[in-house]
């Protein structure tokens, strides 16, 4: 065990330091007013012009083959760098899903010539990609999906509904999965296809949050037509196309959780009770202290886990637990901030709240933590089912045919 | 021995829910939450006519004296449809601190106009953050002026009237100040529930008239706030209620997996929790507004203790109830999200779970040394 | 909504009084060592002579009908009873589940002459009654009981094994759920009786338990034979008579559990924490305000539910709630008191710990409040399905034959 | 970087899971448990022959000089079978105060004997209720004679060596005391886990050996705990993780309903959220280890922060095991409660909670000041 570099990794953090000190400013904490806005199209340029400063660097897909664009290093090396890049203020990483999820499963499934055409631009953050596999009655339940994917000659006809997109709005290319035959048990009857977010047929609207923000997109397909060469898999194969993406799911470098633990302790060393700073309060010590324990033990758990993958095993559903821990931590922090506000912890003028409202933002932000990208529920199902080897659930949408299924009135 | 509403108050409810389904559905609360208005003007002048507003103002103040049994009752109600009115500054606390200090000059001028809707009053004590507390008063009143600076006031910026706390000569008084007077200035606050007016009123030797005797201390504060805090209570057992009545209606309803997801112990177990700290929220608001009619020596640990559930009890259920809605819950199209951001208010408007943990020991401890 | 006696309860509550007051001592709180022990031969004796006593004054089935040996009064009085008797120290109550789950069922499904002669008995206390439900592969999954029951003749033979059994080594008579039929589906095999528990081919073996006392037993039947006219209900119609029984699991009075509230403020006044009394610690006071807050809710809910029975409704599970929440408190507050003593808090010397050791005595018995009489697990189904009207899990032992049923290896 | 044990310590691990399988089985902890025997003697000279006593001692003072990193790996194995031995407080807390504190000639004197397994040593530190802190230590060192009375003192009963924390002329001192001499009365003391021994020792004059400088101070003291924390955190880590395999393997083995009760989802969250909280120990604890090994400057907020993780996760999983197992949860025959037992007595035995998370606010503190 050693948490210090190795002379080779502290040679590339070095290298790292020195790109990012050149090319970009270093974070000052706190620096402003956090909100969970948009990304808006300047930002998706600012996204766009710092990944090709990286890729020309040899700094984005330091993983990937050199074939593809990438720099043909070590698992260890992604983590330096995303170490180092978190002290900088860079844009809004927009690539992450399709580099992420998308493009691994192209090179799963898709042909030469295709892969020469897509994966350098997307690497260079030219081309942005989303992934369209949720729709309104098919969340947790991926595969109850319904958009309709039908054949007519070389081309299929597509019409359904996504939703939950993240960045639809400002993406080129998506990744789609249909059910191509209803007659069918429902993980038999998809299949998968990458479409152009440009073509007819295509529309996208943001989806209003209760926060005010609009990270996601709700996209109608209306007789979009997709040429068969643009199928991923066989018909009928999506489902395991759609595996591949989501075992893709890279360790979430996420964006980073704000307010965190260093934001509690400065609002607690900030605000008084009954005319002692918070912090000096045992009960507001012992929240603190717990809170530390587990954001420090899902960093070594990643650390952990980021070791045994750079020995080459693939990667689990260990990453579950991120998710689980962080999305309820964030919402019990941001009560407990505005709890230690006491009758004035309703209030969201950033100009009068300590620590610019971040609290009151991140309550409002944070339900969404907990259900996009896989529910508390389904999160503990898979830690359940994957690493504890527990039995899965009685299935009863298991041998019937997709149009045989009872499906409730929401 | 009778641990249940009288059926008067069981009627006033059936009555009381008829009239909010018609007057106040989720579209009154958006056009507030949404900026097009403070509060509900249409609503709140209905109210006035039902004579809610003087449910527990005795009839000699016009009011129709039915006690506060029946107040608890409408404000369980008012929770529910999370209600965009000024009922909880006006009713709850400035008609009870005139009510409970005033003169009985001061009670004729202005208990009858709030009965009326005539006037919507509020009660100006917090001066940002920190729990309710004499130290934390730093607005002074002298020579019949107060400065200094309040917030957040609840429903600071449509109120004519407020009750000041301020600090004069002989300690603590509370004063009544005109809020149309120069002297004020008011600034409407963004808050977690914009369905609910706040402001930060900045009083800069604005007149004021001294309510009730000086000198009366932080004492009249506490008390008024452990009554109001029987009232909160009872609106956010109601918003509590119908938090959990929606996510279990959606969990009947939403199918995944081929089954509804209320088949799923998750779910279940999850609401099961819900109606259970929900449950012991009620119970304990009964037997607070049992001690809040009765004005029996228990009320101030049964308001912290009715406080304490209801405040756990709202938040869990509001939060819990986005959580079961999935991706619909945390969009703005969906309710969710109203319960949740009262909730979080509610927990707050009258000092945090701290405040009124404390007090529950502090009453406990008084008890035992008795 | 009024928490005082109308006249006739306080005409009820002052002979109530009276009658406890030449009877029995009123209790003193922390009199003495605390301990979750074995119900012995002369704690029974005691037991019986209080039983008698309360039935010659009329406050043994204070709402049972004059017929049965009751008082024919109100629920009300019964509450004014409890609340009083609970003020005096009275032996340990071995007749509740004769009295609350047994009789009735018997009232139920026996004839008008067994009634004549079991009923009495039971309610003067000369006859002590027990359930034999629950086997050691039959838990929560009560109907997935083997106990077998084959009929021979006018006589039934009775071969198996009951498990968390209360009260079996003192009982006289206990209510017997047994398997008559292992080729239908599971709840329809079922058939009940009531058995002489000194018969021959009864065998009862107390169960050690973790805390070092033996509430339980097991009871084996070998060869038991049981004339048919002990047979409750028809044959196969044994689970209708187990609902019935447990249906009437009464509005449990209980135990008096300690620690208690009051316990743990009395240990939060005597020791310190830093020099102060913990008690003046706002963790601590945080922590003893949601218990109390949880244990007045629950007292009132009480109250509520005896209100709705007094007007004639009839009970419900609501009743759950308050098991649900009382062992997870018991616990709770069991290990929270053993923290407060720091590096002591392991110490179980009566003499030298704080309150008895009361507290590391409820760390070992509260585990088995979470299981016994219905898991935290089941109370939370029975309050979703039953409350909340939410539906029944998928069941895959409802369209088989019992022993088809797959049935795991423990 | 590297955040994995070293394939050393790897084998090390495999190797003590095999010894231990064997010459720890459950029925060697009940012994102890059902008060047998104070503790395991075959067992501990078997483990004295295994090294393991001297894991981390240097050789010159005949240990095997293998580092933390191995004694935190059999700190983990011995915590996972339970292990009724006296290795805590020989090894962590009395010969690391000597390696600490000792004399050159001490450490050579009392060493080796540790090493071998002939010398019983133990920490005697706590005096009756109370967090570890400097005020709370009563007892008196003048003359070369120590007067007071610890308890609860870990193997106090069989350890015949003391290092013994009083207060001297100087402040805060610690000295030998051979247990065995007179002015010592001993007491065994009932615990919630009697499968370790504890007991109540009175000092009265007892003859005392000062080790370490005078007026060290409680500095000494509290890194003593801190590097204890750690080792005791992989104990509980181990504890935890035996557990929760038992609870899974119940979990799959037991049907109910005609489906393995693992199946539901009532038990399989419970067990998700109890893996979470154990692997979060676990990390927490890898990271402990580096810096005990590497003697870092993290190692105060590392230790601690190891110790309220594996606290909590030893406590919910042995809590949640019972729970798990239903009716034979709760009987004495099965193991479930030994490791209930031990996650207490673990959990209070360097402190509680309370303790171990004001060292972590209090090293955040620091290090934000810095």
């Amino acid at each position: 065990m050693d948490f210090d570099d190795t002379p080779e990794e502290a040679a590339f953090r070095a290298e790292a330091r020195a790109f990012l000190g050149s090319h970009a400013t270093r974070k000052q904490r706190s620096s402003g007013a956090l909100r969970y806005g948009d990304t808006d199209a300047a930002e998706v340029e600012r996204a766009k012009a710092w990944q090709a400063k990286k890729a020309d660097a040899g700094f984005a897909g330091i993983t990937w083959q050199k074939a593809w664009g990438g720099r043909g290093g070590t698992q260890m090396q992604q983590i330096i760098w995303n170490q180092e890049e978190a002290e900088y203020e860079v844009p809004h990483n927009v690539f992450l899903i399709g580099l992420g999820m998308c493009i691994p499963t192209m090179i799963a499934y898709a042909g030469a010539e295709q892969l020469q055409r897509y994966v350098r631009p997307a690497l260079r953050g030219e081309e942005i990609w989303c992934q369209l596999f949720s729709e309104p009655a098919a969340g947790s339940d991926v595969a109850g999906l319904r958009t309709r994917a039908e054949k007519r000659g070389d081309e299929w006809v597509i019409n359904g509904q996504k939703i939950w997109t993240s960045g639809a709005h400002y993406s080129d290319y998506g990744l789609l999965l249909t059910r191509s035959d209803p007659g069918v048990q429902k993980h038999a009857g998809l299949t998968a296809f990458f479409i152009d977010m440009r073509a007819p047929g295509v529309e996208v609207r943001p989806i209003h949050q209760m926060s005010g923000a609009s990270n996601f997109n709700e996209v109608f397909f209306t007789d979009l037509r997709v040429p068969d060469s643009q199928r991923l898999g066989t018909p009928g194969q999506g489902w395991k196309v759609a595996i591949t993406t989501l075992m893709n799911e890279r360790l979430a470098v996420g964006e980073i959780r704000r307010p965190d633990l260093q934001d509690l302790i400065e609002l607690a060393r900030s605000v008084e009770l009954d005319g002692r700073p918070a912090i000096a309060d045992p009960s507001v010590r012992g929240r603190i202290a717990d809170w530390h324990a587990k954001s420090q033990g899902l960093t070594y758990t990643r650390l952990r886990i980021l070791t045994a993958l750079s020995r080459g095993t693939t990667p689990g559903p260990e990453n579950s637990i991120a998710k689980v821990v962080n999305a309820a931590k964030l919402q019990d922090i941001a009560s407990f901030g505005m709890d230690l506000l006491g009758m004035a912890g309703g209030v969201m003028d950033p100009e009068l709240v300590p620590m610019h409202a971040m609290f009151q933002d991140a309550l409002l932000s944070s339900p969404s933590h907990r259900i996009a990208g896989g529910t508390d529920e389904i999160l503990r199902n898979i830690i359940a089912e994957r690493v504890l080897g527990l039995p899965g659930d009685v299935r009863v949408d298991k041998d019937v045919a997709f149009n045989q299924l009872p499906s409730g009135s929401r | 021995m009778n641990f249940d509403f009288s059926d008067d108050s069981k009627l006033l409810r059936e009555q009381a829910q008829r009239f909010l389904r018609e007057q106040c559905p989720p579209k009154t609360v958006r056009h507030v939450l949404e900026g097009h208005a403070p509060y509900s003007p249409d609503l709140w002048r209905a109210m006035a006519g039902m004579g809610w507003l003087g449910a527990a103002v005795p009839e000699r103040y016009d009011g129709a004296g039915l006690g506060y049994e029946a107040l608890c009752v409408l404000a369980e109600e008012l929770g529910r449809v999370l209600a965009p009115v000024p009922f909880a500054s006006t009713v709850y606390l400035a008609a009870e601190a005139i009510l409970a200090a005033g003169s009985e000059a001061q009670k004729r001028e202005y208990l009858p106009r709030i009965v009326r809707g005539e006037l919507i009053a509020t009660l100006a004590l917090a001066e940002g953050a920190g729990e309710p507390r004499e130290a934390g008063v730093r607005a002074r009143l002298s020579d019949g002026r107060v400065t200094g600076s309040k917030w957040p006031v609840p429903d600071g910026s449509i109120a004519q009237l407020a009750v000041v706390v301020a600090q004069d000569a002989t300690g603590l008084a509370l004063a009544l100040v005109d809020l149309t007077a120069p002297g004020v200035i008011r600034a409407v606050l963004p808050m977690v529930d914009p369905s609910r007016d706040h402001a930060k009123i900045e009083f800069d030797n604005a007149p004021a008239t001294p309510l009730g005797a000086p000198g009366q201390g932080w004492e009249t504060v506490r008390r008024l706030l452990d009554r109001a805090a029987v009232l909160t209570a009872f609106e956010q057992v109601g918003g509590a209620g119908a938090s959990l009545e929606m996510a279990t209606a959606y969990a009947k309803e939403r199918f995944a997996f081929g089954r509804p997801i209320g088949s799923f112990q998750a779910i279940k177990h999850k609401l099961a929790d819900v109606y259970v700290a929900t449950e012991l929220a009620r119970s304990n608001a009964y037997y607070a507004a049992w001690a809040l009619s009765a004005d029996a020596a228990e009320l101030p640990l049964a308001a912290a203790t009715a406080r304490v559930s209801a405040t756990d009890a709202f938040f869990v259920a509001a939060k819990e109830n986005i959580q079961v809605h999935g991706g619909a819950g945390f969009t703005w199209d969906y309710d969710c999200h109203l319960f949740y951001r009262r909730a979080k208010l509610l927990a707050l408007s009258l000092g945090s779970q701290r405040y009124w943990k404390d007090r529950v020991v502090a009453e406990l401890e008084t008890r035992n040394a008795a």
